[in-house]
Parts: C-alpha cells; structure tokens; sequence
C-alpha cells in the first residue's frame, strides 16, 4: 500500500515529507509500530496523527493513498 | 460542517497594532455593541538556559487548523450571544515583542464577550495545529510547547 | 495610601482606536509580556420606550474616583503578577458606537492578565463614583443604571 | 453647625450644590432624615453619602464645615 507523510514541527526535522510503500500494515496503529521502528526519535514523544486531514482519536483503517500527518502538541498563540 | 465560508485566520508576520486599531474602529457603525473583549499574545524574549529568545518561526497544517478553527467559531458563536467574533494568528517569523495572536470578541453586555474571548484563546492554543520555533539570538532553535 | 502617584484615568470625549493602538505600541520593548488583555465599553443605542439612546454624558465625583481606582489598582498589582495595568474613561458626551471604558492589562502568562482585567471591569462599574445620563434621540434623558 | 452639600447625578437634579446651616444634627443619620424631609424625591432612592471625600459605610459623626456629597447608584463604564 501507498501512503503519503507529511510531517510538522519538531517532527519535521527528523521526518520529511515522502510516499512510502509499506505491506502488513492495515491501519494507524499498525503505521505508528512501523514509524517508530523506522524513526525512533518518535520514542518517547507525544505526537498525533491526521488522515486525509482529520486528526484522529483512535486506531483506524487505512487505504491505498491516504495522507498521513505527523504532529507534534501544538504550541501555537 | 455548516455551509459558511471558511476564514483564514493566519497572516504573515506581526499583527500591528495599526490592524488592531482598524479592526476596533469598523465595530463603531455597530451600535448594539455595549462590551468589546480582546486578547492579545505577544512574543516573549525569553532566556533559556543563558540564552535569548530572539523570535518564534510559527508554521501550521493550514487546511486542518482552518477547519478545526471554524468548527470553534461556530461553538462559540452558539454558546455565546456574541455580536463578532475576530481572531487572527501569524505564521512565519514573528519578533520578540511583537503581536502573534489576536482574538476580539463584542457583545451587548459585558460577560459573553469576555466569556467568549477566553474559551477561544484557551481552544485556540490546545487544539489548533500551530508549532513555535523559538529561535535565539544565536541562531540555534527550540521547540515551543504551550503550557 | 502608598506614596505612588494617582493616575488621573479620566479623559474629556470618546477613547479612539488610535489612542488604543498607541497603548499597545507602547508594549512592544516590554519583552517579558506574553499576554495582553482589553475591555472596551462602548455606547449602545438601546431603544427605550420607543426612543433611541443617542449619547452617554458621564461626569464623576473626580477625587473620590481617582482615589477609589489608586486603591483598586494597587490591590490589583497586589493580588496578580502584572507587568501592566492601564484604565481610561471618558467624561463628557460619548456617542452611540463611541468607546467610552479601556482597560488594559499584561503579563507573562495569560491568566494574571485576563483575570485581573475581568476584576477590574466589575470593581470600575460597582465603586467608582461615575454616573451616565443616556441621552435620547429627542434631548430627553434619562440616568442609566448598571446592572 | 455648617455643612456644604454638594450632589451628582439624578440627584443633581433636585439638590444643587449648596450651603446649609442646621442644628441639633450630629451624625450623618440625623442629616440624612433631614434631607429626605427636605427633599422627598431622596425616598425610596437608593444613595450613599460621602464626608469630606470619604464614602461612608456606617453613621458618622459631623462637624462644622464638612462637606457631605449624597450620591445615588454608580453607572460607569
């Protein structure tokens, strides 16, 4: 499956926006294992995910092309 | 999501106090107005470890911030019998003592515009997708996080 | 009493947005200000028995108003940690849509500023000796009552 | 004794600045009895009295000269 990441914030120096092309993975919390494998300075992080930009609560599905987005808390104001 | 248009909040740069002063004179034609609240935040020149905020480098993911931002001005304009309702937030470099955010709320009476003015900045500051880059007089950066 | 100066916070005729604009500018070399908060008061055109309010004239017991607000506002500076606190009100004929109340206060971190600003608000209208005479579309008036 | 009346607001509008001479009044009750025989649009008005720039709270004493302001409800801001 195709999966399109975008990154933010502090995330952003560390993961830059790029397709990936992943297999056995099915949903976010599948995607999230696969990330702090690849990344893991997202160990230990507090960080949230947005598909096809809604920010999402809990584990969901996943399909070929979404766009995921890595945030970091928000410290705007 | 209602059918109204989606405002931009952001700006490039400060917001001066020239805006602001526009912003509070076109509410003058609107006499049913009896209380104007205002929130304003203005970068610190904070000292971290021996060394000076210089600025914030503001980003956003705009398309969600924008429909986060408008799903709260729809809450607040129905918990709220609120007249207007204006907010304002920089992107990009913003100076110390400079104005990255501004929230203006009027109503008839005094209590809901106030009311109003805070729960926004409170919703604003925990749910929109908005990262500070403090940057120091050095050129070296951390990253803001709201408290 | 302590040994500050009084402030004289009345001013002959309406506050304008420039004179407001001015005050925040004055804010920008206050570099440990993180937050700004503003009340404005401004002159509604309430229909009252068919009539419509086209001004408030307000006058004031000035010594008794001006040593009441020293007092308010050093229990203020005394209860938050404020880095600013700024109290304007107009005397003389205010016109409908005209700003006739600012308060301004700054801190560091939002809260004090906010919260010390909504106690300002409440302490102005319930101990200052101000009284408003509404005046009506017709030169008839009546005196207003804050509720 | 002496006392210099002066008034603000609705009041204003019925009690002018103004001199009186008064005897056998000691305390701002006794005045206060006096002027709303005196002033009859004072009953049933709510109002406070200041002596010599001091909104008092409580009866207090008078004496010749002070200047006793009678105020009715704030409305600033």
């Amino acid at each position: 499956m195709k999966l399109e990441i975008i990154s933010f914030g502090k995330i952003s120096e560390f993961i830059t926006g790029q397709e990936i092309e992943v297999s056995e993975i099915d949903n976010t919390d599948q995607l999230q294992q696969y990330l702090e494998t690849s990344f893991p300075q997202l160990l230990g992080m507090k960080y949230k995910l947005a598909v096809n930009q809604n920010i999402i609560q809990a584990n969901q599905q996943l399909t070929e092309n979404d766009q995921v987005a890595i945030m970091p808390p928000f410290s705007g104001g | 999501m209602s059918e109204k248009k989606i405002k931009n909040i952001f700006m490039d740069g400060a917001i001066s106090p020239a805006f602001i002063a526009d912003s509070i004179a076109q509410h003058s034609t609107k006499t049913a107005i009896g209380g104007h609240s205002i929130f304003m935040g203005q970068v610190r020149r904070d000292e971290i470890n021996g060394k000076f905020v210089a600025a914030i480098d503001y980003t956003t993911y705009q398309e969600v911030a924008l429909a986060k931002m408008h799903e709260i001005r729809e809450a607040i304009f129905e918990k709220y019998p609120l007249s207007c309702m204006h907010v304002h937030h920089s992107l990009g470099k913003i100076k110390a003592g400079e104005i990255c955010l501004f929230v203006f709320t009027s109503s008839a009476h005094r209590k809901p515009a106030i009311d109003a003015c805070n729960e926004l900045v409170e919703r604003i500051k925990a749910e929109l997708p908005i990262w500070g880059k403090e940057i120091f007089e050095d050129e070296s950066h951390q990253w803001k996080e709201n408290i």
